[in-house]
């Protein structure tokens, strides 16, 4: 709108000190989600006796946090307004190999578990590689198709086999604990300290911002833009294949048509997050208590058994009230 | 202003999810688990967990209408779980809640023989009593398995019943489920080692279609089938979808009479055509006994009454006594042969299940 | 019966935070050329949007033909015939040229509400021809030129009967004989009885066409005159509110040893054969017809995109450029002409946007260091002297001439040698305007080589050390400090080329 | 969007460049034209029963429904938006219509037909006010109201199905019965195909539907009803899946919870093949059906050609992404040449 500022200041000199405000501090998406996240915990711990308790509450995670390690690389796919609905695909292809490449080629397993993740990285390439050299197409575009094609390679290796026999260790991925924790809690734990690192205080993490606010300006300004998505997107993938050890070592096997549907699950945490499709918004703090949301909020429903429809429903709110409380909050502010 | 709003929507979102959950439940459960104050395991009813393949389907709903029944019948409480799609990841997590809400028993239909494994083994070394039930899980993941009928018997069944509609002579295909469903690859195993017989040399199985248990992908298979092999005698179909698909197919293109069409499907959805004589007769067992009897088994189980070894045996309500057998390295109890459903009977059944 | 058809008699318009407009008036006659002015900022977008019924005023009345009228909607206001047709093309590329004219006014079938195509089409071919262009009304609007454009939006305006136009800068994005063309169709418009609110920050276009002036500043009415009534320097100070004495502040900069060289360079479609030299110290003014290659030109050698064939040095090294990552490693910054979408990020603080394309300055393998970042930014925005309280600032909340002054911030981050300015001054308004000569000249002076791409032939000619001007993807001709004119350098730019037939 | 000066090409003489875009607009879909024809002989060499009048209109027949629901999606795409939760409402509508009609054994068809297009209707509104009113991205409004729309299913039936002996002649008739010889479905999605070319292609509204596609911020200018015709444009794919929903029960004579689940993607692939853009602003019905019609033949065809099942997947993803990037590539090709041609 019209701006009102053109009589000069008078002063030369600028501040450099970041303005605090206690009230943009407290308004922040963050604080709403972790005043769910208690809220969720205490709906819970009332309704079932069996959640509040700390073995219920480790051994939860390692229910549901095997597909949260894709929501941080889909933040930051999200973050530069793009998306990619292959991860799922990602997981069946990225296990699948693994599976074969122990089985039927006779590698070691870690050989495997490399391939897997090397695999799960090339699937992540390919999009990222495509989406640059074909501008003309959007992400969803590509990545949908990418979507069919990765399921179905996953289905021509192995048709209607499941493939496992793997050694007693891998199981360790899914199921071992370290000193009583959970080591998917671990290693989600680590990996979300340093997409947080990488998101807020590198330049690679800035160059993100940058893009989704405005990819054309960033490119001007001498950001590799082209650099930057390829590498995101590979992340996507490497990312998916760690989800798909951890998938294959809790099932001890794997099969063509796992982890179908994921990538709604996972672009859903990453919104409820405050990760905005619009670009250039989101913080990583977000997408781990929005990941905690989802996960405590399924599991202690299934403490009590509530019907999978149910859930269903409840999830699809949680992601709307995500969505449109920002909204009302903003407009009635303006006024 | 701002605070305002987000609390009351907050709040709105907490009541909007209690009163799902409380209207859930009901349907869900025959009680909630949060009602007795059951903090130590030997409290009150032993618990009874049933987890189908997934939400939403009447073959799996009558099997735990029957456990429900003989769980009522002992006392016990029955917990009734489904994934909402059929995934063996959905299945685990439902299992780690189980183990954690200390049940006494978990009676599974599959949707991985060998992907429950882990989560199984971790139940049973929690003291839990795993049984599956209709598709089995491997014998190290389970005490015993509930056969609803001898696979081998299945398949013959219905190759004698093709043989008996196209006078032992013909092309016949086969239209499955996915490429990947355990119970119906092994069916279909046992068909063809049927089919060796030399009795059945003039009988040719020409494909074995996947219909993917989806309605338009099954009908879409069907057309190819009718349309590349325009010589078909018969079809089979051992699944609910896929026989119903090809019924409708086979009614819509004037075909009744002309190809057989047999296989395994609910009453309710093969009446119309086993009413028209597009489906002569078909076979199923009856879920709502398989549930039942699943429920005494586990009962059993859980009691100390046995321990689910061959030749162990137990009252199974109004089922009378079942005998546990071997079934390869582990241990299963069998029910009988699949029933025959055709037009004399199809009429009482279809309004059953 | 009034003699004014349109008056609107002390309008104030806020928004939150902000008064757009407070208490202005304007009379409009019948068949004038009104001309609005004012810096931006002045409130002259928020009036129009007043006029034509997209904002409501908080006081104030309109009086249509000495009635006075209310408008709740676009729709209410083109109905008693006002147009506007506004400063950033507005229109639809996918539809077809027809539907562009007629969108909102379709003609339907009085009982089926069908569209009535044919007549559609012939009405727009008629009014087309009317404008003196021959556009085929089916053609897509996308493919359309940006002058084309403007015209169907002219089009468009007379399709609804106007007896009013606003025509918001719409000579902004044309080139002098496109603007002349435009002059002719509005002048025709006029004589047939329609009146014209001209907005323009050109005083060229003012006094072209305008019968009457009317300024506005800082939301507020300074005045009205009929265009012979005032003189150049008291419009000036109208609209700025002070003294602006020399526009173009020439400083003596020492023009040191080559530094950049092309040769031959060429890119299908766009140009070719392109050779040129520039010095340290240099301004090099590169002007021509809007799309004749001179953005694409300079961007090739920002690495935006890759030139086909020829080479280009600096300071004697052949340069492989193939992204501007590399050119601004090299040494070349460049300024884009579309700050809001090629130059700044403006969601963020002007702090980030200026450390944007040198975060390595400041971060360790990759690690930012947020506390050297605020230092260099102060330090770089102190010296192009951004108005702002703090580098926190966003850039949106900046106006034009700030927002150009961060983005030359920017190319300070780096060790450059060449600077490219594309339309640096392009919707600064006039006091900002000199304050950026100002920069340019320093930067001269401090022995940058740089690049001036400009389409206002006053500021190339009042600028340069040299003159460039390019015609059809070819430079046409070189000129010396003391060959300046208007004539020549027009000359140049519509001239013919000696050697087309060749390649063509 | 709208102002590309950085970028766009010289002014040319204006009826030459014409001509050119306008073979490289009618290029596309003469290119997905000879694409089917060309996979069409494939077929029918590898099998003669491809090309019969049978098998075209089975092949028609199975393809109706998603073509209907194409015209629905290319709508909401032009927006801009995109809907995911078809399948859900599809399932739900087809769910309550058959409850409805088993209980009640008398119910008219065209009544059956009607509910379901208001059930259908209605879960449109929600997902309209949703995007227009409160400003959620499409693709995640869609995404929770197909969660909740699926769960409602769920719960609706209880776990049941409706099956083909709970229903009347007459309802599952609606998908069966045939005039002249062709097939009620084919019949309604040739009617709703005219219906929608006479909607976009002749009504001020219609035409107000690309022009917000095409440039939303210029659309409040000209004074067109932005929130008018999203909401507009989910309501009218809410309708067509209400009306799928319907005819999808009668035509497989069963109801079930998981109904079209998964279809969302099917309809999108068939728009994205046909040209839609998904950024908005430019779609046609012709290279919609064409989109469709390649989709249809690809799941007749592979069975027919007794492609084994586990490759069927790989073919359908290789095809999609062969044919989208060819189609780039064929326009930067042409393109090209027009650069090449230019005169410098």
């Amino acid at each position: 709108m019209a701006q009102k500022n053109i009589q000069p200041y008078m002063q030369r000199t600028l501040s450099a000190d970041r303005p605090f405000s206690t009230r943009q501090f407290f308004f922040q998406w963050e604080w709403l989600l972790a005043a769910i996240l208690i809220g969720v915990i205490a709906l819970n711990t009332s309704l079932s006796p069996y959640f509040l308790n700390i073995n219920s509450l480790r051994d939860a995670t390692m229910v549901f946090l095997d597909k949260a390690f894709i929501v941080f690389p889909m933040a930051f796919i999200m973050i530069m307004r793009d998306i990619d609905i292959s991860v799922g695909s990602t997981v069946a292809l990225s296990s699948v190999v693994m599976a074969t490449v122990y089985n039927s080629l006779g590698a070691s397993m870690e050989m495997a578990v490399v391939t897997c993740l090397l695999v799960g990285a090339i699937c992540g390439l390919v999009n990222g590689l495509l989406i640059v050299k074909f501008k003309e197409l959007s992400a969803v575009i590509i990545t949908l198709a990418t979507m069919i094609l990765y399921r179905g390679i996953a289905y021509i290796i192995l048709e209607d086999q499941a493939s496992g026999n793997f050694p007693e260790w891998f199981g360790f991925f899914g199921w071992g604990y370290i000193y009583g924790i959970p080591f998917i809690l671990i290693l989600f734990v680590i990996v979300a300290f340093l997409f947080g690192l990488l998101l807020h205080k590198t330049t690679f993490g800035r160059h993100i911002y940058a893009i989704g606010h405005n990819d054309v300006a960033s490119k001007f300004s001498g950001v590799n833009v082209d650099r930057v998505k390829v590498i995101v997107f590979t992340l996507a993938g490497l990312m998916s294949a760690v989800t798909a050890v951890f998938l294959a070592s809790r099932m001890g096997s794997t099969r063509p048509n796992i982890a179908s549907m994921y990538e709604l699950d996972v672009i859903a945490m990453a919104a409820l997050g405050g990760i905005s499709t619009a670009g250039g918004k989101g913080r990583l703090i977000g997408t781990v208590i929005a990941i905690l949301i989802v996960g405590y909020l399924q599991y202690g429903l299934g403490l009590i058994n509530i019907p999978s429809q149910t859930l269903l429903i409840v999830v699809g709110a949680l992601l709307l009230f995500a969505v449109i409380v920002p909204k009302l909050n903003l407009s009635r502010f303006k006024k | 202003m701002k605070k305002y709003w987000t609390l009351v929507l907050s709040l709105v979102l907490v009541f909007s999810i209690l009163s799902a959950c409380s209207q859930g439940s009901p349907g869900g459960n025959a009680s909630n688990g949060a009602d007795g104050d059951s903090t130590s395991k030997n409290d009150g009813p032993k618990k009874y967990a049933f987890i189908f393949k997934n939400t939403g389907n009447p073959y799996g709903e009558k099997m735990m209408e029957g456990f429900e029944e003989a769980i009522n019948e002992i006392g016990g409480e029955a917990i009734l779980r489904a994934p909402d799609q059929p995934t063996a990841e959905g299945q685990i997590q439902i299992i780690e809640q189980l183990i954690t809400q200390q049940v006494d028993s978990i009676v599974i239909s599959g949707n991985d023989p060998d992907a429950l494994q882990p989560a199984l083994t971790k139940a049973m070394d929690a003291g839990i009593e795993v049984i599956s039930v209709d598709s089995a899980v491997n014998t190290d993941s389970r005490v015993t398995h509930v056969n609803q009928a001898d696979p081998e018997a299945i398949g013959r069944i219905q190759i004698e019943a093709v043989s008996e509609m196209i006078g032992g002579k013909g092309q016949i295909a086969v239209l499955s489920a996915t490429s990947q469903a355990t119970n119906q690859n092994l069916w279909i195993e046992y068909m063809q080692k049927e089919l060796e017989k030399p009795e059945y040399k003039d009988i040719e199985l020409v494909k074995v279609a996947y219909g993917d248990d989806l309605r338009d992908k099954s009908v879409s298979e069907t057309e190819a089938l009718l349309k590349t092999y325009p010589d078909l005698k018969a079809i089979i179909a051992p699944t609910t979808v896929g026989i119903a698909a090809a019924g409708k197919v086979l009614t819509d293109k004037g075909l009744g009479g002309k190809i057989a069409l047999t296989g395994l499907g609910l009453p309710s959805e093969m009446a119309s055509y086993i009413e028209s004589g597009v489906s002569p007769w078909m076979y199923l067992w009856n879920p709502i006994d398989v549930g039942y009897s699943s429920g005494f088994t586990a009962a059993a189980l859980v009691e100390g009454d046995m321990e689910g070894k061959a030749g162990d045996t137990f009252e199974a309500g109004r089922l009378g006594e079942k005998a546990v057998v071997e079934d390869g390295d582990g241990t299963q109890v069998m029910l009988g042969e699949p029933f025959k459903f055709d037009k004399e009977n199809i009429g009482e059944w279809k309004d059953v299940y | 019966m009034s003699e004014y058809v349109l008056e609107l008699k002390g309008i104030t318009k806020r928004f939150p935070g902000v008064t757009a407009l407070n208490n202005v008036h304007f009379k409009l006659k019948k068949g004038e050329i009104h001309a609005l002015m004012g810096e931006n900022g002045a409130g002259k977008s928020t009036f129009i949007k007043v006029i034509t019924g997209v904002h409501s005023p908080n006081e104030g009345e309109i009086f249509l033909d000495g009635k006075p009228v209310t408008f709740t909607n676009p729709i209410e206001a083109q109905d008693v015939g006002i147009a506007a047709i506004y400063q950033h093309v507005t229109n639809y590329p996918d539809l077809s040229v027809t539907e562009n004219i007629f969108i909102g006014h379709e003609k339907v079938h009085p009982k089926t509400k069908r569209l009535l195509w044919r007549e559609m089409y012939q009405e727009a071919k008629s009014i087309l021809a009317q404008l003196g262009s021959s556009i085929d009304p089916k053609r897509e609007m996308g493919t359309l030129s940006v002058a084309q454009q403007q015209i169907i939006e002219i089009a468009k305006a007379i399709s609804t009967n106007a007896r009013i136009i606003i025509m918001d800068e719409p000579t902004a994005a044309l080139t002098a004989r496109e603007s002349e063309e435009l002059y002719r169709i509005a002048e025709g418009l006029r004589d047939q009885g329609t009146s014209i609110i001209f907005i323009s920050h050109r005083f060229e276009d003012m006094y072209r066409l305008a019968s009457q002036v009317t300024v506005f500043r800082d939301a507020n009415y300074i005045g009205s005159w009929g265009v012979n009534e005032i003189t150049n320097d008291q419009l000036i100070v109208a609209m700025v509110g002070r003294e602006i004495t020399q526009v173009f502040p020439h400083k003596k900069h020492p023009i040191g040893e080559e530094v950049l060289r092309v040769e031959r360079l060429g890119k299908t479609g766009y140009f070719a054969d392109i050779s040129f030299s520039l010095r340290r110290g240099e301004i090099l003014g590169l002007t021509g017809l809007v799309g004749a290659g001179r953005t694409e030109m300079c961007e090739t050698l920002f690495g935006i995109t890759n030139y086909d064939t020829g080479s280009v040095y600096l300071k004697e090294e052949k340069l492989q450029i193939r992204h501007p990552k590399d050119a601004m490693k090299k040494g070349i910054g460049y300024l884009s002409e579309d700050r809001q979408k090629q130059g700044l990020i403006l969601q963020w603080g002007i702090g980030r946007n200026i450390t944007l394309p040198a975060l390595e300055r400041f971060s360790k393998r990759g690690w930012l260091n947020e506390r050297n970042e605020g230092q260099l930014a102060k330090q770089l925005a102190e010296k192009v002297h951004v108005k702002a309280k703090s580098v926190f600032d966003l850039a949106s909340s900046l106006s034009g001439g700030n927002q150009q002054k961060v983005a030359v911030a920017k190319l300070l981050t780096a060790d450059l040698d060449v600077i490219i300015l594309d339309e640096p001054t392009k919707g600064v308004d006039i006091g900002a305007k000199s304050a950026i000569y100002e920069i340019i000249q320093d930067l001269a002076a401090q022995g940058y080589g740089i690049i001036m791409v400009s389409s206002e032939m006053p500021e190339v000619i009042g600028m340069s050390d040299r003159i460039a001007v390019m015609k059809e993807g070819r430079i046409t001709k070189m000129l010396e400090r003391d060959e300046f004119s208007q004539e020549a350098i027009l000359a140049a730019a519509m001239s013919e080329t000696p050697d087309k037939t060749k390649a063509g | 969007m709208a102002v590309q000066t950085a970028n766009v090409p010289p002014a040319e003489p204006v009826v030459k460049k014409e001509s050119k875009l306008a073979s490289v607009a009618k290029f596309r879909e003469i290119g997905l034209l000879i694409f089917i024809i060309l996979l069409a002989i494939g077929v029918q060499i590898r099998n003669s029963s491809f090309l019969t009048v049978e098998n075209v209109m089975d092949m028609a027949t199975n393809t109706a429904i998603l073509s209907i629901l194409a015209v629905g999606m290319m709508l909401v795409l032009v927006t801009r938006g995109i809907d995911l939760s078809i399948g859900a409402t599809l399932a739900l509508s087809g769910m309550l219509v058959a409850q409805i009609v088993s209980i009640n054994s008398g119910f008219s068809p065209v009544l059956a037909v009607i509910t379901g297009i208001g059930i259908g209707i209605f879960c449109g509104l929600i997902i309209g006010g949703l995007v227009s009113w409160l400003g959620v991205l499409p693709i995640i409004a869609t995404l929770a109201m197909m969660n909740i729309y699926r769960g409602f299913t769920y719960m609706v039936s209880d776990g049941k199905w409706i099956s083909s002996y709970q229903m009347s002649e007459s309802f599952v008739g609606i998908a069966t019965s045939s005039i002249l010889g062709i097939n009620t479905l084919i019949l309604i999605a040739i009617f709703i195909y005219i219906a929608a070319y006479y909607f976009i292609s002749h009504t001020r509204t219609g035409r107000h539907i690309y022009a917000v596609g095409s440039n939303p911020e210029s659309a409040k200018v000209t004074g067109i009803n932005e929130k008018k015709i999203l909401m507009l444009v989910y309501t009218l794919m809410g309708g067509l899946s209400g009306l799928c929903g319907v005819l999808w029960v009668s035509k497989f004579a069963s109801a079930q919870g998981d109904t079209a689940s998964g279809f969302e993607l099917s309809v999108i692939a068939a728009c994205i093949l046909g040209g839609v853009s998904i950024a908005g602003g430019s779609g046609k019905l012709s290279g919609v059906i064409l989109g469709a019609v390649l989709i249809g033949i690809l799941n007749n065809a592979l069975p027919l050609m007794n492609v084994s099942p586990f490759w069927q997947k790989g073919v359908e993803g290789t095809i999609i992404l062969v044919a989208v990037l060819l189609n780039v590539a064929v326009k930067r090709g042409v393109e090209r040449n027009h650069l090449l041609r230019r005169r410098i």
